[in-house]
């Protein structure tokens, strides 16, 4: 059985303070908690603060490019089905450069789990707007304040019938790491939004803004995480403040079991070979 | 050799190509070597279509100048190609459709024949097609009843009376030119020796066919014309193998899938052409850095931007050696023929995981689009090789955590990759600077013995590909060229000594990393060399004065108009270059 | 005034039968209903069948790339705020390649309007599946069937706020160009996604399945087109099979109502000079 | 020339950069020239970032290799830069912070002073910056008031105590070197003509101004290290112009943007660094293809991938002249100093409106991210030119719908633009091969009249940049180089010549269109050039190779470890290169 020390790497660089240490606790403990093996499971990373969480993270890592960490992890997972694979990456990352591909993962539904270390700012390049900067947040590139609207991810998640929508925070590891534990869980595309404050370069997105005003879902014996309309009402009326497991649906088939003849044995364990017989029939499709 | 030309022409959607494809496998089939040539638009219906069938009674590897029979359905067929009529062409064509006139003194017969007419009668007019298959079989003497078994093939699955009507279509149009006309051009001799293969392949089915028998088991790729065909190919016979085909969102995401699968160990390439090979530019240097391999296949088309997306260039030679900013180390393979598409195609797959590198195939639209008789493919030749791994027991052999993915010390600079589930081999793998076992860095010396690491890797590259010389070797001049122009160049070559020219063809079947040894001594005594390719600016004679130097040595001879290059085009220009008193 | 006339080009290049058709035809409607001189109309589109669109209504045009007419289209009307910008293109172009675009445009919400017209398939490429092709579909990339699910382009629209969602089909073309004309008028960011049947490719989503099947929410007086949650949950239960206007939302500020310091007069009308006052003003902040 | 390195160095996060900039300033305004240049890490806090200063008595176009006086906030601030501490150099710490150590044997002096107990004093810790100017000045012996402007620039609005504690801070720290240590090391004297302008500015502030200058009214960009400075400036600045910044959501939104903005007649650029770069590459040949104006800056960063991402090198270059598939005309500009920086950004805008062709200016991270004193800007040597464009008159004269946007009939290859907007002005912009008016078409003689069109536009391209020829014209040995290591070269240079060696320096502003007759001119005659540049490959020394030769001729001067070049290491490699008899 592995232990929380069989997940650490290298001591993290992360600002002290940084929300993204609590994504790093949390899914060590989800990873203890499931009875993984670090080598079992890979990271792969977009680029920014939250996309040194490969290198952080003692499993296999690929740290890609900014923005591409999902069309990199799905390919991960469906080479090798035996493993437990994250894409992780900050909100920049993932709803900026990445949007295309967030949605698109969503509708293939290969089952692996997206964490998206949402700090509401770019952190790495030192403090700029991002996709999920609320209306009028002020940064180095919106000196007078953002005028576009927020991202949605839930909503937007919500809208492709993604299977597992849920939010995090990290003020509350504990509770994140049963949500990250759910959420591999979930065969098919998991998505773990969490609010993971940027100590340097965000002062409204703080922990005590998000102490006051989250709502946990996983808490409210009355919500229903299976109606998806209902969820989105729900996620709207609570301006996005929302904790837990937002939404699950356990009926939708993951691409690796719907797709044709893709094999039960890990395709990176199969030896690539084609053998005579077969040659020699494509051969005659060729006569 | 002997030869013959065919050419079906139309309106995109009218059936052009099956035509034309029915037709050229039907030759195939008897023994004859076919070269096809598909000439159509970037729009589904309506625009000019033509398929080119060169008939030989040898491996042929150019379409040809020249067409003997034309099957012209519209006025605007004779329009576009009567360029290319041989005196005494036969140009059939639908009186009942349209009035068609050839350019006034033109040496060629214009038959009159109601294909629709007759095909209305054999069943319905969509089988206009097979009528003039029939025609066409009368014009060269061949038994209709050759066509039976393709008819078969194609329609089999329609019912026996569907095959009956094409072959009775075929028999009509047979009957009715020799019952009207009597010019008749006579087929090349069948092939004496034939090969036991004999096999009608493509450029495209060739890269597919090499990339599964190399060992590829993930494509992630867009569809974009003229690559999909590669796709289609592997979306077909992947799944057999367990393999599987991703159809990406966009390029972006393709090769980056093929990076995440290489990287867990699966061989897997994107196949596109220039669009979206602009837009996998970022990747190619992840792929670089991260050491991960990738496969590549780029089928050019006619650029720049959108360009003639339905036509042919070479002109994305620069975007592969130089595509990405910074500096990566990198393979680029360009096939001369079908054989190599296969054999390139899947060594590809051998030298990215060898050397740990990007490997990019960069085909064309003619030779993707272009079926042809060939005798056999060389899977023997075929390099098979995983490049070097950690076994599960040297890892295990290893102090806990002393795994070193990155180790600069290797000599070669090669070091062994470990696979994600493999204990005690982890390591991150990334495009940023990074030390040994994958954390990012910025130590100075780190940097240099990493960079210096990656490009040691290709100091002691092998492969059998890079520089071919036929013709004289010693010859004061040359003809050079890289890629799918070989066959045109050596039949230019054999043209020019004909002539009296004493000439070599250098060819190129790789230009990274760059053969500049064996391309010295092909140009050493060289007084005279015309560098063929199909793009504007000459990239190729580029690449050789930045490797080799000869600047005034090198002419040009480009082309970039979209369409193939002629034989004659390459005589043409080398007549200006050559010193005209040799040739006459 | 212009006439219908005006804003005709060369003969089109689809299909005889091609929902395009329908579109370009409603979009001369409706640019003569708003009164528009073709000079002022620009159309920028993306590469398809439908990236034609920009060659064959006669207004400027601007034909870019696969995926890439949003940013590009509102970097025209930021330029001009004269004009009347349409983007245009294919359920490929802008739900496939271009779906990042797609979210960022509605979220930024500059005064545009985008036609995405959607035949659930690849055209000019010959037939691939698409994004928004219904799971299970049998394409040349999809030889048994698609496993992904489809895009949904009005939720996903809704999701960000879209302050104008419309649905349209090309067998009512009067219709849709009441549809275009209502959503050119709607200041922001405006969608009108039309259902275009590709009659050489698509042999399922064609006209008659559409006739069939679409309900007509402009014909509806019940529904309320400014209550997002709701426009949500019926466009859910109608499977999106819906046309008309399905959400309007006129209290958000547009982009360049919103961001400091955009000028009344189009930029593309100002002589972009430096006064050597400025000049000078500007050299002084470097001494 | 007289100068002086200064250093402070610690962990990032500890304000060591506005501690420098503070000090810089402060000896800017008294009239030296100062060079700065910040080395920093790709993470926010912890790790090593230090801030050089060279003052002179002149303008310096380089950082210096030399230090000295070294503020070290840690032990690891002396690790990394001792190697560059000059003989007799001070190196200051504060031995409550940490036990000092310098390498056995090395001449400086280690002085130790409370620079926190005295920031304390003064206030509050965070001053330790302003005690260590204090202790700096006293070191050089300036008197401390000479900080009293900056310290109201940078505090003013913080209110006065705040100005006064700061100022105090940098008092006792000048009193209590002075009480404790004696060694002294002199400042250069005073420049005897001071410019009346005397500028201290960044690269990327001049890249802004010059855009801003040269007519840009938008910017779309997405934020990238090291580029990202030049959207600040242009956010703070553009507004006041009407004109705006859009922060796109990735690097292909944001170059497509520009392409929008151009087409509808504003002129507009992006600005980047390699990775967006290579995402921008589809987009270049759009721009290309449809003749609209496109401006591109890219600063330059280490790469390949992410590389190191606040570190230098010159590795763009292959990207920036050979990037996108396809052929496009593209200009190519490669800024020397600060001033063309703004010179060449501003140019850009006239340059990419006049042939309709996208401009790319490759800036790197040095000269980007180095404040610099320089004496003024050449704002009269700006090219200002809106293009050729059909006025509203034009127009109107014309038939209605007899426009030719594409008009291959031009002669010099360039036709007037129309706006959207202008009446009678209609007509497509595209990535398609196109007609006149700017319809797809595939026919081949339109194709090669559109591409010769495209082609001839630059053909008599002429703009004030391309080879620049410094030192002994015919000498038989030369460095070369482009772009930000001018200043470096020219000090080897000055070197060079003072050991006896007959040199020039031939220096590259511009690679495309490549000024080949200059080239040759510069090298006729030129037995041994050494090609320095930042980049492993040699990227420069292949681009001459392949356009003027001189394969025997050149030698390669690389630096690929991030870190700017360093004169001493020029003058090593060239001690192998050049005759060494010459050298002692
Ligand atoms: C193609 C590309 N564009 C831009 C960058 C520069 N860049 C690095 S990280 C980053 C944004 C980081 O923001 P986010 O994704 O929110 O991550 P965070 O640092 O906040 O965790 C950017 C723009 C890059 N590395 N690559
Ligand atoms: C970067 C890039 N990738 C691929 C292509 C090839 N391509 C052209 S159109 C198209 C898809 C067309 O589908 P859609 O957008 O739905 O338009 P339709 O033809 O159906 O109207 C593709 C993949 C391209 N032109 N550029
Ligand atoms: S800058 Fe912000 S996001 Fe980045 S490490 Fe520091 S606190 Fe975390
Ligand atoms: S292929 Fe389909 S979408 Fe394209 S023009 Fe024809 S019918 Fe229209
Ligand atoms: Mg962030
Ligand atoms: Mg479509």
């Amino acid at each position: 059985m592995s232990t929380m020390k069989d997940f650490k790497a290298e001591k993290p660089t992360w600002c002290p303070g940084c929300g993204d240490f609590g994504v790093l606790n949390a899914m060590q403990r989800a990873a203890v908690a499931l009875g993984l093996e670090p080598e079992d499971v890979v990271v792969v990373s977009g680029i920014g603060c939250s996309g040194k969480m490969s290198q952080h993270f003692g499993g296999y890592g690929l740290h890609s490019l900014h923005g591409r960490s999902l069309p990199t992890a799905q390919a991960v997972k469906l080479a090798n089905r035996n493993l437990t694979v994250f894409a992780a990456g900050g909100d920049g990352d993932g709803y900026g450069i990445g949007m295309g591909h967030f949605i698109h993962a969503i509708r293939r539904n290969i089952d692996i789990t997206y964490i998206v270390m949402d700090n509401h700012i770019y952190g790495l390049t030192t403090g700029q707007a991002s996709p999920t900067s609320d209306v009028g947040s002020q940064t180095k590139t919106s000196p007078r304040g953002t005028v576009e609207r927020p991202i949605e991810p839930l909503q937007l998640a919500l809208s492709e019938r993604c299977g597992f929508v849920a939010q995090a925070f990290s003020g509350d590891t504990k509770h994140m790491a049963q949500v990250i534990e759910r959420a591999v869980r979930h065969r098919g595309f998991s998505l773990v939004n969490v609010f993971s404050p940027c100590v340097t370069f965000n002062k409204v997105n703080s922990y005590e803004f998000y102490k006051e005003k989250l709502v946990n879902l996983d808490a409210d014996p009355a919500y229903d995480c299976h109606d998806r309309l209902a969820a989105m009402r729900r996620v709207a009326e609570a301006d996005n403040l929302v904790v837990g497991v937002v939404y699950e649906d356990t009926e939708q088939p993951a691409y690796d079991d719907a797709v044709y003849g893709y094999p039960e044995e890990p395709l990176a364990h199969l030896e690539p070979r084609l053998s005579d017989a077969m040659y020699e029939e494509i051969l005659a499709t060729f006569r | 050799m002997h030869d013959v030309g065919w050419k079906v022409g139309g309106k995109q959607g009218e059936g052009i190509d099956s035509t034309g494809e029915i037709y050229a496998i039907a030759l195939h089939r008897m023994g004859y070597y076919v070269f096809t040539y598909r000439h159509f638009m970037s729009l589904i219906k309506g625009g000019h279509t033509n398929y080119k069938i060169r008939v030989a009674d040898e491996v042929v590897r150019h379409h040809g100048d020249l067409v003997h029979v034309l099957i012209a359905f519209d006025q605007t067929t004779i329009d576009e190609n009567w360029r290319q009529l041989a005196p005494g062409a036969v140009v059939i064509y639908d009186g009942a459709t349209f009035q068609a006139h050839l350019p006034d003194g033109l040496q060629a017969h214009l038959c009159d024949v109601p294909l629709t007419g007759i095909a209305k009668e054999a069943g319905g007019a969509i089988m206009k097609n097979m009528v003039s298959i029939g025609v066409t079989a009368a014009v060269h003497g061949i038994d209709p009843t050759a066509f039976l078994p393709v008819i078969q093939d194609k329609f089999g699955k329609k019912g026996e009376a569907v095959v009956q009507a094409n072959l009775e279509a075929v028999r009509q149009g047979y009957a009715y030119y020799r019952s009207h006309y009597d010019v008749s051009i006579p087929m090349p001799p069948l092939p004496q020796q034939r090969s036991s293969d004999h096999l009608f392949i493509s450029g495209n089915q060739a890269t597919g066919f090499g990339a599964l028998d190399g060992g590829c088991r993930m494509l992630a790729a867009y569809p974009i014309t003229p690559a999909t065909e590669i796709m289609y190919w592997l979306i077909e016979h992947l799944p057999k193998q367990g393999g599987v085909v991703l159809q990406a969102e966009d390029e972006i995401a393709a090769v980056n899938m093929a990076i995440g699968a290489n990287y867990a160990g699966v061989p897997a390439m994107t196949s596109t052409s220039g669009p979206g090979f602009s837009l996998m530019m970022e990747a190619l240097g992840l792929a670089g850095m991260s050491e991960t391999p990738l496969v590549i296949v780029d089928v050019q088309r006619s650029g720049p931007s959108t360009g003639l997306p339905t036509k042919t260039e070479q002109s994305d030679l620069n975007e592969a050696l130089y595509g990405t900013h910074g500096e990566i180390p990198r393979v680029v393979l360009t096939p001369r023929t079908v054989e190599e598409c296969y054999r390139f195609t899947a060594d590809a797959f051998a030298l990215a995981e060898r050397y740990q590198v990007p490997v990019i195939v960069l085909s064309d639209l003619y030779m993707g689009m272009s079926a042809q008789s060939i005798d056999r493919l060389p899977r023997e030749e075929v390099t098979r090789d995983r490049g070097r791994r950690m076994s599960d027991e040297d890892l295990q052999a290893l102090a806990p955590g002393a795994y070193v993915r990155y180790d600069d010390s290797s000599p070669t600079g090669i070091s062994p990759r470990s696979i994600p589930g493999q204990r005690n081999g982890r390591y991150v793998a990334l495009g940023n600077e990074h030390n040994g076992i994958g954390l990012e860095v910025e130590e100075q010396y780190i940097r240099v013995a990493q960079a210096n690491k990656r490009r040691r890797k290709l100091a002691h590259f092998a492969h059998q590909s890079g520089v071919s010389v036929d013709g004289v070797k010693d010859a004061p001049f040359a003809l050079i060229g890289f890629g799918s122009t070989h066959g045109v160049l050596e039949e230019a070559r054999a043209a020019l000594a004909r002539q009296g020219l004493t000439i070599k063809h250098i060819h190129l079947s790789r230009v990274a990393p760059f053969p500049a040894e064996d391309m010295m001594a092909a140009l050493a005594g060289v007084e005279r060399a015309l560098v063929v390719e199909l793009n504007q600016t000459g990239q190729l004679a580029d690449l050789i004065r930045k490797e080799v130097g000869f600047h005034d040595v090198l002419s040009n001879c480009l082309k970039y108009d979209g369409d193939p290059i002629e034989l004659r085009e390459i005589l043409a220009r080398a007549e200006q270059v050559f010193p005209t008193g040799v040739l006459q």
